[in-house]
């Protein structure tokens, strides 16, 4: 077995296994935070994708969209993180 | 929100995706990026920042409203597609400096056309944003 | 503040050239006339410290967060993976002598990137750190743990 | 050689990622997932990331893994503290089985405002 | 793979429609944004679709060979997705103004500028 | 003929929106900028046309990639005819506006977004491009949505919600039949794609596609079922808004049915079927409506659709005739609901109400107006000759040409109607003596204006009255125009040419 | 000659200048323009009887063969003496009958506008100019009869009658196009050479009934005539003018003209003689229940425009005779009438016929008036009218089959004329003056020289039938037959004959009657029982109904609900994309050409559907919310498999960027409320799933086809040698294809001002208008 083969047929399916697992806790929630949390960890776990992705294909460039993937992930837990609040204060 | 924690790390993570921003902005022509996501990281930094900090503040870091950046990308990006005009050529046609420049690489109608974009695309994210957050 | 300013200065141009992939001179130059820019923008009063001679005590606590990072993960790993829970957990409030935010908030960061801890959030008058915790055997030994481990040697360096 | 780092690197950093997605599934309550999860997921990503890194062995990758390593050291426990902060204070509960709750009654019900004592009453 | 993503577009597009159809006028917005990534992604698919071949010219070379994605329906679909994107903003602010105004969501009782013959 | 110059009437509203933008709170400079620069586009408009029609197509490709690599603009003569319309409405619109338009709005964007607006249809009516169409369309949606919420009144929300999901349902549309389209072809010029589809075999595809684009255009245009979102929100903006809507927008939507119906897709039976029942549909549901509304903007609102359909039966009829007919009506249905919208709102500066019921006394108090308001009611209902006559003749000869006989009769009994519905309104808002209406404290009336605003609310009516008593008398020169549109409607060769380059004869 | 025909437009144009310093005092200064016209056409009388044709020519827009060609024969002049010769008595009369009215300059702007649309239109050569006069000549009378527009019936009036003959010119004008697409030409000259080729072509029918339709509502003959006897609302000068002796004559113009070209078919003639037929003789006896003198001259003149129809159809020399005399005589007759019966309305401000009687003590010259002109009517002699009749009789009688069923119907038909015109002409002033009267005047001879002239015409003609023969009649008749015709000489004495008997008959009949029956309220009353089956208020039903089905149907199209908007527009378009699928296109699926399926992929696509069922189906804003996230961020996934890093970029950003935006908004609005049924639940579905399953059903048809790659390939070449970049996905946006890019940033910045003015903008209360 290739290293290709191995990215390819053991670590892109554990990860997308991962994902969803995770999304089943999205599913269920059953607060928004879990919610968000699963979201997160999705993206997180998306990063990972793409880094195993990007060698099998031997493409460098795909790293460039793990690095917004991580910017992104953080600024939906904050907005999430930030309307939880406005919510709670205002009820 | 007021949380040390936060607030901490927005006023360091500002210039780091600033920085990116640009990054991304300049490297677009040849790899991944340009000035649309370029921008949007850069409205994305200021964003983070005025959850952390409160609107006011970030607006005191921009210094101008940032609606205004829209004119000023919407010119620079029609002034780049216009230059050819000038020589006859149709509307958006590249021109290049011949010679490239070190660091940024080639200086063309692209890449202003590209930082128009990019100005463009902060102004607006950056309208929405604080108006919405503004007025609710 | 003047150092302090030009050390990040430097950090930033750093960080511009690890981006670019490219470490020449010209890249360096730019990137710290950019930075300058940037900071010129985002100024606001800010105090920081002293930046150098902690480079020895960075090093062994880099090493430290590992140990501990991994230790942890084990741990967690196999409380999640095996049917019983064997956690204890709560939320416990820390006493802190951090006193900057910059020291909080790396503190804070570090407790909750190390697995079964949590930083939930720090007082306003910045005293005290809570954190929610997996495993609290005893209460008293855990906020020591922490406060000898983490904030003492995160504070060496820092101050 | 190569081959076998880039596997054993990219193993563990999956196996460290699955252990993240049993956790967000398995934790009784939502401040132990978000405790379980985010350094779980860190972890594997950055070991993966460094996976790649060793594959392309290129500075400019090499330094561009770095930097969302760093980068996402310095986000990821910012967002679960604001997330596990938001969750707090809008209510959500603990495990049944959790013991300590120092923070109980410390945020101000208005203004969010936290304290470091138990108030006076 | 092609016939999984037929069927997820044609999905997105029965979730938009179905989600345009509700009452609610977030869930109308919902919709919209649904049918619009369901534009794209056909868009995406009809471009026809390769693994791993973007269209990005490798450094030592000057041309793009061999087997690549195409790249104008990309270019496309950042154009619409740009747009969308606009546009989407506009809508969930139309909402949620609407909302302060009419003071409802329900989308039925906003008939009046149909009724008064 | 390649000209990069073509594409001035878009850069220039350009220019404009964005110089308009750099004035944003500054209301005076912000009138006089837009009235000039109206006038400027007004000018540069009819330098196109006239090159066009002295010329021949002129085309220019953006970025000076060549046609079908790059984005092609092309001015031809019914492109260049649809900007010139659009300038003068345009500029009729914008001196309204300047006395129409309150102050609160311009000081959020009115002008600007005006001029984008017009920078959208400008740009539509040159792209020789499919998905640079859709763009442009984009522009002109976003651009009215602004304007139709712009103050954010209850039934401008309302209306435009309306507005609004239809018309991005007609993008999704749109944006599904660019897919399909480049999935079979592997382009977007529109001249490439009128050869490349021509010579797809499988013409089932070519023919459901083909669908996609007629609903997709139809919704914007407003045809029958396909309109609901126009007669919900048209009446609820301020007047100056829906006379550039009224007058415009919807004419957007045929412009581009005719270009995709002509050029790429030549209908087939089912599809002139399909045609045909919709103009049917559309002049019976608009005219019947207007013949109950009481408010007399939705009155004018349920005879634009009404009118659309005329336009499409032209469509539906396929003859160089019936589009020699749709092309004449066009420019004529510009100019007069441009010019009813705004008389609307001068009738509402000086009554404050827009009810049929409560309106009256015109005749007594304003003769002049009166006969003024006279010339765009008569026209649109095309007493002849003004123009809305012409038109009707291409369209019955045709008709009976066709055998559609019931879409003659469909015709002639919409006319009927927009006829009986003009007159009562005549009678009741020009004849009935009125009540005297209690004052409204939230209407700036008339004579509370500046007197230079009074102007500029009348100018523009007597400037697009003049238009459409020369389009009624000066038949000739139109009928010519659109004698020459028409044949190239159908003959596109020239167009193809003009942006392919020659053709050898193999590719046709 | 076009300017004498515009002149009338000219002077109404002018009016805004002129009209204030006319109308006060020099008002009859109006009457020199028809005045003058009528001298000028009364020139063309000698060409005219010496056979010539005058064609005066002039370009409009002759692309689709639209001209000024104007076209004087017979015909056309004794129509324009006509409109000029009584315009010009109307006029005067007018002066005085509107003194010192505020709106007066605008009346006669109407007046000038109605005479030159009426000279327009009997003198066009060209079909569709003739159409426009036509028209105008509708609206001109929509303007007259509304005059006084205070008054709702008179507002009814004008609208009834612009609707019917509106109505109806549309049809003409449907009828004028086909006319020249059949007959290749818009010139009634050339047309006429073509009479084979239009009556035997199959659409010669339906050139026929839309003509007919024209003529018959402007003639008012049967059911079209309704909108005559409220158009009575219109001031006299008016009905004399437009409702009696000119306008009303077009239709009847219109048939005559065209007798050449349509005439001479066993359609064309049955067709006029039933509906002439019905008319005169329905409208005879409405005449006779009638009080309001203008009431009963209006039926009246609805019954005689009957008996010209009639006569055209009958078509043969004789009848066309008969009907060019009647015409003139008609004129003659009725313009005195109404003139008389507007002298009497102003002086003693009724028009009831019951209560007038022995007016000559106090107006002498206007009795005499009325009474020649009764006369006339009632074909005495040695009255004009004696003339007409004779001749009509004379037609009826050699008409064949049905001669005795059409003398009869002519017969009834003059008898009821006869008794109307005694009703209007003798009864208001014969008798004894009622005191209420005593103190009424003869008013000023502006108003009683003008019925005084045409009464004394209507005998002089009679008298010296050779005035008008060769110079006036024989030229109309010729024009009708499109021949020379030197077939009759007009004659007051035939010598004995059975139309002679005829005659006195109908004098017998009708004074008979008119001694026998009172006008009063109790047969007003007794006729208006069959009121509710009269074409009036059937048209009123239907009306009414027409207007309830436009309001119901309306309110069922526009409804106010959006998702039924969204639902029909759904269901069209699945209909036309489904039955152009399953008829059109072969299904089949071409595997070879479809890539492998992996795990991975899998797994993103299944978690990608979850949460599209998952966003439709949740119960929490929040969550939905949430889930799109997750379905944009498979998207990504899978925009990263499939080679596209800057898609996945782009969609990564905007897509957290809108989860953003939902998540600040949703703060401000309310939870779901569960507010559909489980019916429209599962209507919607299904709906929405066929939708789906079109478009993949579509989707995978597309794919089958191969796809050519001639423009990504040479992008593929060029993007780094000529456009020097690498990406090229991005050198297509900033470069290749930069002016989408361009647009689109427009497009944002236009979104974010809207969001903008949308939130920020809060119109005082002051300027929400
Ligand atoms: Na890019
Ligand atoms: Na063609």
């Amino acid at each position: 077995m290739s290293l290709y083969d191995y990215l390819y047929y053991i670590i892109l399916p554990i990860l997308s296994v991962s994902i969803l697992i995770i999304f089943v806790r999205f599913i269920k929630g059953p607060t928004l935070s879990d919610r968000v949390v699963a979201l997160d960890l999705i993206i997180t776990t998306g990063i990972g994708i793409i880094a195993v992705y990007s060698i099998h294909t031997n493409q460098p460039t795909f790293l460039d969209i793990a690095m917004i993937l991580a910017l992104i992930a953080f600024l939906g837990t904050v907005a999430f993180s930030y309307y939880l609040e406005k919510r709670e204060r205002n009820d | 929100m007021k949380t040390i924690i936060f607030k901490t790390a927005s006023s360091y993570l500002l210039p780091l995706l600033l920085l990116f921003a640009i990054f991304i902005l300049l490297r677009g022509h040849y790899l991944p990026g340009g000035g649309f996501v370029g921008g949007l990281i850069a409205a994305i930094a200021f964003v983070l920042h005025s959850f952390a900090n409160g609107i006011e503040r970030t607006r005191g870091i921009i210094k101008f409203h940032p609606g205004f950046l829209m004119p000023i990308g919407l010119s620079i990006a029609l002034c780049s597609g216009l230059a050819p005009l000038l020589v006859g050529s149709p509307f958006m046609t590249g021109l290049w400096y011949h010679n490239p420049i070190p660091v940024i690489g080639m200086i063309g109608t692209a890449l202003i056309f590209d930082i128009g974009v990019f100005l463009v695309v902060i102004g607006v994210v950056l309208t929405i944003i604080f108006t919405i957050s503004e007025t609710i | 503040m003047i150092k302090t300013k030009f050390l990040s200065n430097l950090l930033l141009s750093f960080i511009w050239v690890a981006l670019t992939g490219t470490f020449t001179l010209e890249y360096f130059i730019f990137g710290f006339m950019l930075s300058y820019a940037l900071m010129w923008i985002i100024t606001t009063n800010r105090r920081e410290d002293q930046y150098f001679k902690r480079g020895p005590k960075l090093v062994s606590f880099v090493f430290f967060f590992l140990y501990e990072l991994v230790k942890a993960n084990i741990q967690v790993a196999y409380d999640v993976i095996t049917p019983r829970y064997y956690m204890k957990p709560g939320i416990i409030k820390i006493p802190l002598h951090a006193q900057t935010d910059l020291e909080i908030t790396l503190l804070a960061n570090l407790i909750t990137l190390t697995p079964g801890t949590l930083s939930l959030d720090v007082s306003d008058d910045k005293k005290v750190l809570y954190v929610h915790a997996m495993y609290v055997r005893d209460k008293d030994e855990f906020i020591h743990s922490i406060k000898n481990g983490f904030e003492k040697r995160l504070l060496e360096i820092l101050r | 050689m190569t081959e076998i780092i880039i596997i054993i690197l990219s193993s563990l950093g999956a196996l460290f990622i699955l252990l993240a997605a049993i956790g967000v599934v398995r934790m009784p309550d939502l401040y132990l997932r978000i405790s379980v999860t985010t350094k779980a997921a860190t972890l594997g990503i950055g070991l993966i990331l460094a996976a790649a890194a060793y594959y392309f062995n290129d500075l400019s990758i090499t330094s561009r893994v770095m930097a969302i390593i760093l980068f996402m050291l310095l986000t990821a426990p910012v967002g679960a503290h604001m997330l596990g902060r938001a969750s707090y204070f809008t209510g959500v509960k603990m495990w049944k089985n959790s013991e300590h709750d120092d923070l109980k009654g410390k945020y101000h019900p208005k203004t969010h405002k936290l304290a470091s004592e138990d108030e006076k009453k | 793979m092609e016939l999984l993503l037929v069927v997820i577009i044609g999905l997105l597009y029965a979730a938009g429609i179905y989600m345009m159809l509700r009452r609610s006028l977030l869930k109308l917005i919902i919709g919209l944004i649904l049918l619009g990534n369901g534009a794209n992604m056909l868009i995406f698919l009809l471009g026809r679709i390769v693994k791993g071949k973007p269209p990005i010219i490798d450094a030592s070379e000057s041309i793009l060979s061999g087997i690549y994605a195409d790249p104008v329906p990309q270019a496309l679909i950042l154009t619409a997705i740009v747009i969308s994107f606009g546009l989407q903003s506009f809508a969930i602010i139309l909402i949620k103004r609407a909302y302060k105004v009419v003071k409802t969501d329900d989308l039925d009782e906003m008939n009046a500028t149909d009724e008064d013959l | 003929m390649s000209n990069p110059y073509i594409i001035l009437p878009v850069i220039f509203q350009l220019f404009t929106a964005i110089l308009l933008m750099f004035f944003w709170t500054k209301k005076n400079s912000q009138k006089l900028i837009s009235i000039i620069c109206s006038l400027i586009t007004l000018g540069i408009s009819i330098w196109l046309i006239t090159i066009v029609l002295l010329q021949g197509i002129h085309v220019t490709q953006a970025g000076g990639w060549e046609a079908p690599f790059g984005i092609t603009f092309v001015a031809d003569p019914l492109s260049t005819l649809m900007i010139l319309l659009t300038s003068i409405s345009g500029l009729a619109v914008s001196i309204f506006s300047t006395g129409s338009v309150r102050n609160a709005r311009i000081k959020f964007g009115y002008f600007p977004i005006f001029h984008f607006l017009l920078m959208g249809l400008n740009g539509a009516f040159l792209a020789g491009d499919i998905f640079n169409l859709y763009v442009w369309f984009e522009i002109i949606i976003i651009s009215s949505f602004v304007l139709i919420t712009l103050g954010g009144e209850k039934a401008q929300l309302e209306g435009s919600i309306k507005y609004v999901t239809m018309n991005l349902l007609a993008s999704v549309v749109f944006l599904t039949a660019i897919a399909i389209l480049y999935g079979l072809t592997g382009s977007l010029n529109m001249a490439d794609l009128s050869i490349r589809v021509a010579n797809i075999e499988n013409r089932g595809l070519v023919n459901v596609t083909a669908i996609l684009f007629f609903v997709g255009f139809g919704i914007k245009s407003a045809v029958f079922p396909l309109h609901f979102w126009l007669p919900a929100s048209y009446h609820t903006p301020p007047p100056a808004i829906s006379a550039i809507f009224g007058g415009l927008l919807t004419k957007v939507g045929v412009y581009a049915l005719l270009r995709v119906f002509t050029l790429i897709f030549i209908p087939d039976d089912f599809m002139t079927d399909v045609i045909t029942w919709v103009a049917i549909m559309t002049i019976l549901t608009g005219c019947l409506g207007a013949l109950v509304q009481n408010n007399i903007r939705k009155i004018f609102s349920y005879l634009i659709v009404g009118h659309i359909g005329y336009m499409i039966a032209g469509l539906g009829m396929y003859t160089e005739a019936a589009l020699v007919g749709t092309i004449f009506y066009l420019i004529h249905d510009i100019i007069v609901k441009t010019n009813l919208f705004m008389v609307t709102g001068v009738i509402f500066k000086l009554k404050g109400t827009y009810s049929m019921r409560n309106l009256g006394g015109f005749y007594k108090t304003y003769p002049k107006l009166s006969l003024l308001m006279a010339v765009p009611i008569f026209s649109l209902v095309g007493i002849p000759p003004l123009s809305g006559f012409w038109a009707k003749v291409f369209w019955i000869e045709s008709g009976f040409i066709t055998e559609n006989y019931l879409l003659v009769f469909v015709l002639v009994f919409g006319s009927f109607l927009t006829l009986v519905t003009m007159a009562k309104l005549w009678a009741e808002v020009v004849w009935k003596d009125g009540d005297a209406l209690p004052m409204k404290i939230n209407v700036k009336y008339f004579w509370e204006l500046k007197p230079i605003k009074r102007v500029a609310m009348i100018v523009p009516i007597v400037l697009l009255s003049m238009v459409s008593l020369y389009i009624g008398f000066g038949a000739e020169h139109i009928i010519s125009i659109s004698r020459l549109i028409g044949s190239q409607l159908i003959d596109t060769t020239p167009y193809i040419e003009a942006v392919l380059g020659p053709l050898n004869a193999e590719v046709i | 000659m076009l300017l004498s025909v515009l002149s009338g437009f000219i002077l109404a144009a002018s009016l805004p200048l002129i009209g204030k310093y006319l109308k006060e005092k020099w008002a009859i200064l109006f009457s020199l323009l028809p005045l003058s016209l009528f001298i000028y056409f009364l020139s063309f009388q000698p060409d005219i009887s010496d056979d010539k044709n005058l064609l005066f020519s002039y370009n409009w827009v002759p692309s689709i063969g639209v001209d000024f060609n104007f076209h004087l024969d017979g015909l056309s002049l004794l129509f324009t003496l006509l409109i000029t010769g009584i315009g010009s008595l109307v006029f005067i009369y007018t002066a005085a009958y509107l003194k010192g009215h505020p709106y007066l300059d605008r009346f006669y702007g109407y007046l000038a506008m109605f005479m030159s649309s009426m000279l327009g239109l009997v003198l066009s050569d060209n079909i569709i100019t003739l159409f426009i006069f036509w028209e105008l000549t509708s609206i001109s009378s929509f303007f007259l009869i509304g005059f006084n527009n205070d008054s709702e019936a008179s507002r009814k009036s004008s609208l009834l009658a612009l609707g019917v003959t509106g109505f109806g010119g549309l049809f003409l004008l449907a009828g004028m196009v086909v006319l020249g697409y059949v007959g290749g030409s818009y010139s009634i000259l050339e047309l006429m050479n073509a009479t084979d080729l239009i009556q035997s072509h199959p659409l010669f029918v339906s050139i026929l009934v839309l003509v007919f339709i024209g003529a018959f509502t402007k003639s008012a003959q049967f059911p079209f005539h309704f909108w005559l006897p409220g158009a009575m609302k219109a001031p006299t000068p008016v009905s004399t003018y437009l409702h009696s002796a000119t306008m009303v004559k077009a239709g009847i113009y219109l048939l005559a003209r065209f007798t050449p070209v349509l005439g001479a078919h066993e359609y064309w003639n049955s067709t006029l003689i039933i509906v002439g037929c019905i008319t005169m003789v329905y409208a005879g006896i409405h005449a006779i229940f009638r009080l309001d003198l203008k009431g009963i001259l209006a039926y009246s003149t609805i019954s005689a425009l009957g008996i010209l129809v009639f006569l055209i159809g009958l078509g043969t020399d004789d009848a066309l005779l008969a009907a060019a005399v009647f015409i003139l005589v008609h004129a003659l007759y009725k313009a005195t009438l109404f003139l008389v019966t507007g002298i009497i309305d102003h002086e003693t401000g009724t028009r009831d016929v019951s209560k007038l009687s022995g007016l000559n003590k106090v107006m002498l010259p206007v009795g005499i008036a009325a009474g020649l002109a009764a006369l006339s009517n009632a074909g005495i002699p040695p009255s004009f009218g004696f003339v007409g009749k004779d001749l009509i009789y004379e037609a009826t009688l050699h008409i064949g089959d049905w001669a005795y069923l059409l003398t009869g119907a002519a017969v009834i038909t003059n008898i009821c004329l006869l008794f109307a015109g005694f009703l209007a002409g003798f009864k208001p002033f014969l008798g004894k003056l009622p005191v209420t009267y005593e103190n009424v005047h003869l008013p000023s001879p502006l108003l009683y020289v003008p019925p005084l002239i045409l009464a004394s015409l209507g005998i002089l003609f009679g008298i010296l039938p050779l005035l008008v023969d060769d110079s006036l009649i024989k030229p109309v008749v010729a024009a009708m037959l499109n021949t020379s015709s030197d077939f009759f000489h007009l004659q007051l004495w035939h010598g004995w004959s059975t139309v002679l008997l005829l005659s006195s008959i109908t004098i017998g009949g009708g004074v008979g009657l008119y001694f026998i029956l009172n006008p009063s309220e109790g047969l007003l009353t007794k006729a208006t029982r069959f009121e509710p089956i009269s074409p009036l208020s059937i048209t009123g039903k239907i009306t009414g109904l027409f207007h309830g089905i436009s309001q119901g149907y309306t309110s069922v199209i526009q409804n106010g609900y959006l998702r039924y908007y969204v639902i029909t527009i759904l269901v069209f378009l699945s209909f036309l994309l489904g039955y152009k699928i399953f008829q059109g296109i072969d299904l089949y699926l071409n595997v070879a050409t479809l890539s492998e399926i992996t795990i991975y992929e899998v797994i993103v696509l299944g978690i990608m559907a979850v949460s599209i069922v998952y966003t439709v189906f949740t119960k929490s804003r929040l969550v939905a919310v949430a889930s799109m996230g997750v379905i944009g961020y498979c998207i990504c996934l899978v925009f990263l498999f499939y080679s596209a890093p800057d898609l996945a970029m782009t969609q990564f950003s905007i897509d957290t960027l809108t989860v953003i935006l939902f998540v600040l908004v949703l703060y401000n609005l309310p939870k779901y409320l569960k507010l559909s049924d489980t019916g429209s639940r599962v209507r919607d579905g299904l709906l929405a799933l066929i939708f789906g399953g079109l478009i993949s059903l579509l989707t995978l048809e597309v794919l089958n086809e191969p796809l050519e790659r001639e423009i990504s390939a040479y992008y593929a070449e060029t993007a780094y040698k000529l456009a020097k970049g690498k990406n090229v996905v991005n050198v297509i946006l900033v470069d290749f294809r930069g002016s989408d890019t361009m647009v689109e940033i427009i497009v944002l910045a236009i979104a974010a001002i809207g969001v903008f003015s949308l939130l920020k903008l809060r119109l005082k209360s002051i300027e929400k208008e």
